[in-house]
């Protein structure tokens, strides 16, 4: 346990400039997105009274107000946040190979510490883990004071009033990083987990038998993903579409998935302690 | 003491070793002699567990390899194995971090018999000098074993020099060390005992003082003898 | 701990940020106007068991609402497990409460037009309709489920000559002595034209008595269309069907025009003697524009509502006797110019929702009369919290639930 | 300490025959401290336990003797110093005479030619 967290440490540590960066990315991006968004909107009210000689109640009339989904549903709300996420999706592969190629070899020093490899194995899921946890927490965190930015760019009369949290609920991309009920949250980032989990074993079975690995993992990928839709696939090919209860399918993913993840770290650990060739 | 039996690996149809057994004893220096290519380093990641194996068994004292065991034996690859971005004194805290057995005062009594400096970064290192920080990490922990692959290969003279003083030295006590080579000439005197491969097979084991005294053969005669054979 | 800030920064800032998301802070207020019916005249009792649901839309957000006499139930407010309830299977209210009582019966069967319900039995007929693949079937599901006993039993009866039709569903399930009758309506494969037919099975010996064509229309391109029943699924002997030639709208009509009242006529049919009635709808009724307000049966009454002047008029019709039984008008001041209007009719109320709005002007109603004494008992409005009319502009009302 | 060994002989033999030379011309003398076993390899770059082997063989010959606990000490017993001493000129006479003999030198004209040349320096 204790190797287990130095060594989680020691990962987050090793990203820690290109992390901070993303987020940096993040804050800024959508920081000068509000701006821009709002300002245009802002000007073009302003452009659009002075041509058309309007109130501003008639260019409500004509154009609506503005509101602060506007941002959100904007490449500047969504690009950096597909930046950040695709970084971490890439590091998913990037925390294994990177151990193996370079000028230096650090997988000899990694699988020769006094350690469980299965402390090696969850380190470096839990720290990207962890990364996208923090990434969905600053953006909780900065995500209202963009909205305060919004409020203090665009006059009152011109804009919706509308709570974060309501806009959290229709934006689609928030949707999903930062659902509305806890369950549900839990829920999302299980998945997530278990895809993680997943994806580390096909690395790993590359790693371990390289050419042919790669065509197990993506075999066991495909496999992982059969088994989780199973039930869809299943209703829907003998016809009996609505068999379960909503709560039983859920259940039923929910095995199914827990399952996925239990297979993908025995097979991880099996393949990191017997197989896997430096 | 280090026992391999019946050691075979195969890398896809091509055979690496064919049942390759010797044994290593602690306090002893074994070295595994053979030109390149002939399973040598292959040998001691098999030991360490660091690449699969078809068939055979290795044992460390008894006990095959296991999170309890690296805790006994160490290896020192021939090639850096830190992060490039770390220096050397955070490498040290790494491994002072993660070794219960980490002894802080060797590794900096070799850290200055080495000549190195802690601020050095790892990326930035000669390779003599990566082949110190290498030995460094080794003989820093307190283990019974030391596997060392090929510490001498493309070293300038004076650090060949520094590091084969460390085999004489205080630093390597009572260990069993095995090391690697596929060049003598320096160490023939160094060594205890003598496991000559090639193809992946163990052609002949001897004690090269033993040899000497019974057959006045030095240990190039005899490789003259096994190769030409 | 020196060397563990960084990771101390990110735990800590993940277990704020996101603990506070989901539990009580700034995050968890909502903006979005509350809704509570505000009580004009009459008896406040009876709203307390009304629900209006409907759908909130400002800008891109939109999402759905309950509003109760006092309480406005976002869908983001909803536990996780109902709102995936609900997002998984838009199940109506009876076969929820169904699902509880009959939990395997149920499995699978989510039609509600399919069921009857009495005291003894729970009946489900429904239609498979396989044509995709190049194979092509109709084959009838049909169970039973004897609520006393808890036995239940289930067949399947394969319709002949698939290659008629083009696709055929089951629009009512009635059950009489051992017989369960359904009514289908099928679209016929090339003509386009849509048969009504009525199948008899005999439940114990699990076979079919006999098929019937209720309306065959394939010649005559007629539309017909079943008047629903108030509680589809229980026991009802009529069946109201309101045959009217299809209009074709004219393309590239903008603005949604109020559709026109069509020549129609209104048949009954028994479902128990299996003939149609010579009940004779009076002339008032069947220029009802039944596509404007919902018609409903209810045994062997038929109301049918019709907007007109700044009112709405109820007509209770009695489909046995030919007559009208009861009438009442209630008055609705309509100043905005689009209306939405919603009715329902339970347990002897009528319940009236009109929604009236234009940029000036925005507001929703809710009335209940008495049928029988044919009075007003109940008259409302909603009201929001806060930017009343916008509020109330932006809500989409879907409908009336009683509970 | 300069030394080179040649690599057919057994090494710990040939560290015995080193320590003797340095006894029989006086480099150690009776009674003095010797160098650890490790400082010995160290010095001579060998392996630790081929210089333990040559201690021990010049225990057992009584060249040197070893208390517990305390660094190995030149013997004191001038009976085997000057063993040592009269087996080394005996040795080197041996070597010398088995390579002469086959000339077939008259032993006066060896006598002379011997001392003469001894007597000269520097060579």
């Amino acid at each position: 346990m204790n190797h287990f967290f130095k060594l989680l440490n020691f990962e987050i540590n090793r990203f820690i400039k290109i992390y901070a960066s993303l987020l940096a990315i993040v804050i800024i991006i959508q920081t000068i997105g509000v701006a821009v968004v709002s300002n245009s909107f802002v000007n073009r009210a302003n452009e659009m009274m002075m041509e058309n000689r309007w109130t501003q109640e008639e260019f409500i009339k004509s154009n609506g107000k503005m509101s602060f989904s506007e941002f959100m549903n904007s490449f500047w709300f969504a690009g950096p946040i597909a930046i950040a996420a695709t970084a971490l999706i890439f590091y998913i592969f990037l925390i294994w190979y990177r151990e193996w190629y370079g000028k230096n070899t650090f997988i000899y020093r990694l699988l020769m510490l006094p350690a469980s490899r299965y402390s090696i194995y969850f380190a470096k899921a839990l720290a990207i883990f962890l990364m996208v946890l923090g990434l969905v927490g600053v953006q909780i965190l900065v995500l209202p004071l963009e909205n305060e930015l919004f409020k203090v760019i665009v006059p009152n009369a011109l804009r919706e009033v509308l709570a974060v949290k309501d806009l959290i609920y229709t934006n689609a991309i928030t949707m999903v990083l930062i659902p509305s009920t806890f369950t549900q949250f839990l829920l999302h980032y299980s998945a997530g987990l278990m895809a993680v989990f997943t994806l580390f074993t096909a690395i790993l079975m590359e790693r371990s038998y390289r050419f042919k690995g790669i065509i197990f993992g993506v075999l066991y990928c495909a496999a992982v993903l059969a088994l989780f839709s199973a039930p869809l696939f299943i209703a829907a090919m003998l016809d009996m579409g609505n068999m379960l209860y909503p709560m039983e399918f859920l259940m039923v993913e929910i095995v199914l998935g827990f399952i996925a993840s239990v297979c993908s770290i025995l097979i991880g650990h099996q393949l990191l302690t017997k197989k896997v060739s430096v | 003491m280090i026992e391999v039996k019946n050691l075979t690996k195969k890398f896809g149809r091509r055979r690496v070793l064919e049942n390759v057994s010797f044994t290593a004893e602690k306090g002893q220096i074994t070295c595994l002699i053979g030109i390149n290519g002939v399973g040598k380093t292959t040998t001691l990641k098999a030991i360490m567990g660091l690449t699969p194996y078809k068939s055979g068994t290795i044992l460390i004292d008894n006990e095959p390899i296991s999170k309890q065991v690296y805790e006994k034996i160490t290896f020192i690859p021939d090639a850096a194995i830190m992060p490039p971005s770390m220096t050397i004194g955070e490498a040290l805290v790494f491994m002072q971090d993660f070794y219960s057995n980490w002894n802080n005062e060797r590794a900096l009594e070799l850290l200055k018999f080495f000549n190195l400096k802690e601020e050095f970064r790892i990326a930035e290192l000669s390779k003599g000098n990566t082949a110190k920080v290498n030995l460094l990490m080794g003989l820093a922990i307190d283990v019974d074993y030391i596997l060392m692959d090929e510490p001498f290969s493309g070293i300038d003279i004076f650090s060949r020099e520094q590091i084969a003083n460390v085999f004489t030295s205080h630093l390597i006590e009572d260990r069993g060390v095995i090391i690697t080579t596929h060049e003598i000439n320096d160490i023939e005197h160094l060594i205890d005992k003598v496991i000559l491969l090639d193809n992946g097979s163990v052609l002949k084991e001897f004690y090269t003082e033993e040899m000497r005294s019974q057959e006045g053969k030095s240990v190039i005669d005899v490789m003259r003898e096994v190769y030409r054979a | 701990m020196n060397k563990y800030w960084k990771i101390s920064i990110i735990i800590a800032l993940t277990i704020m940020t996101i603990g506070a998301f989901y539990t009580h802070s700034a995050y968890s207020s909502t903006q979005l106007p509350q809704f509570h019916i505000k009580e004009e005249r009459g008896n406040s009792e009876l709203i307390k068991n009304v629900a209006i649901s409907a759908f909130y839309m400002v800008d891109s957000h939109g999402e759905g609402v309950s509003i109760e006499q006092n309480k406005t139930t976002y869908d983001s407010e909803k536990s996780f497990f109902e709102q995936f309830n609900r997002d998984y299977a838009r199940t109506d209210s009876t076969i929820k409460q169904l699902q509880k009582k009959y939990r395997n019966f149920m499995r699978g069967k989510l039609n509600i037009s399919s069921f009857y319900e009495d005291k003894q039995l729970l009946a489900f007929a429904d239609i498979d309709n396989n044509t995709g693949n190049g194979s092509r079937s109709f084959i009838f599901n049909i169970s039973v489920l004897n609520k006393k006993t808890g036995n239940s039993t289930s067949f399947k009866y394969e319709i002949p000559s698939p290659e008629k039709y083009n696709h055929i569903y089951v629009e009512d399930v009635q059950y009489f002595g051992k017989e369960l009758k359904v009514l289908t309506r099928s679209y016929q494969q090339n003509i386009g034209g849509q048969d009504v037919s009525k199948y008899i099975f005999d439940i114990p010996n699990e076979k079919l008595l006999s098929k019937e064509e209720v309306f065959a229309g394939s010649k005559t391109l007629l539309e017909y269309s079943l008047i629903p029943n108030i509680d589809p699924i229980q026991p009802s002997k009529y069946a109201v069907f309101s045959i009217s030639e299809p209009v074709y709208e004219p393309e590239e009509t903008e603005a949604p025009e109020p559709p026109k009242p069509k020549e129609k006529e209104l048949v009954v049919y028994d479902l128990e003697q299996n003939k149609k009635l010579d009940t004779i709808f009076p002339k008032e009724i069947q220029k009802i524009n039944t596509d404007a307000i919902q018609p409903y049966v209810d045994g062997s009454t038929a109301y049918f509502a019709e907007e007109a002047d700044q009112k709405v008029k109820l007509t209770a019709f009695n489909l046995e006797t030919g007559k009208i039984d009861n009438e009442i008008t209630l008055p609705i001041d309509l100043k905005g110019k689009y209306n939405e209007m919603r009715v329902v009719v339970k347990d002897g109320k009528f319940y009236l929702l009109v929604k009236n709005h234009d940029m000036q002007t925005a507001n929703v109603k809710i009335m209940i009369a008495d049928i029988k004494t044919e009075s007003i008992v109940f008259e409302g409005r909603l009201a929001a919290d806060k930017n009343m009319r916008q509020s109330l502009r932006s809500l989409e009302l879907y409908d009336i639930q009683i509970k | 300490m300069d030394l080179s060994f040649n690599n057919r002989d057994p090494v710990y033999l040939q560290v015995v025959r080193y320590f003797k030379e340095q006894i029989a011309i006086g480099d150690l003398t009776a009674g003095q401290e010797i160098s650890s076993r490790r400082e010995l390899a160290g010095l001579l770059k060998i392996n630790p336990n081929t210089a333990q082997k040559a201690y021990k063989e010049m225990e057992e010959q009584g060249l040197i003797t070893t208390e517990r606990n305390f660094p190995s000490r030149i013997t004191t017993d001038e009976k085997i110093l000057n063993a040592v001493r009269e087996e080394l000129i005996l040795e080197a006479v041996s070597s010398f005479i088995a390579s002469v003999r086959p000339i077939k030198v008259p032993l006066d004209e060896l006598i002379k030619m011997v001392s003469e040349k001894y007597s000269q320096p520097g060579e």
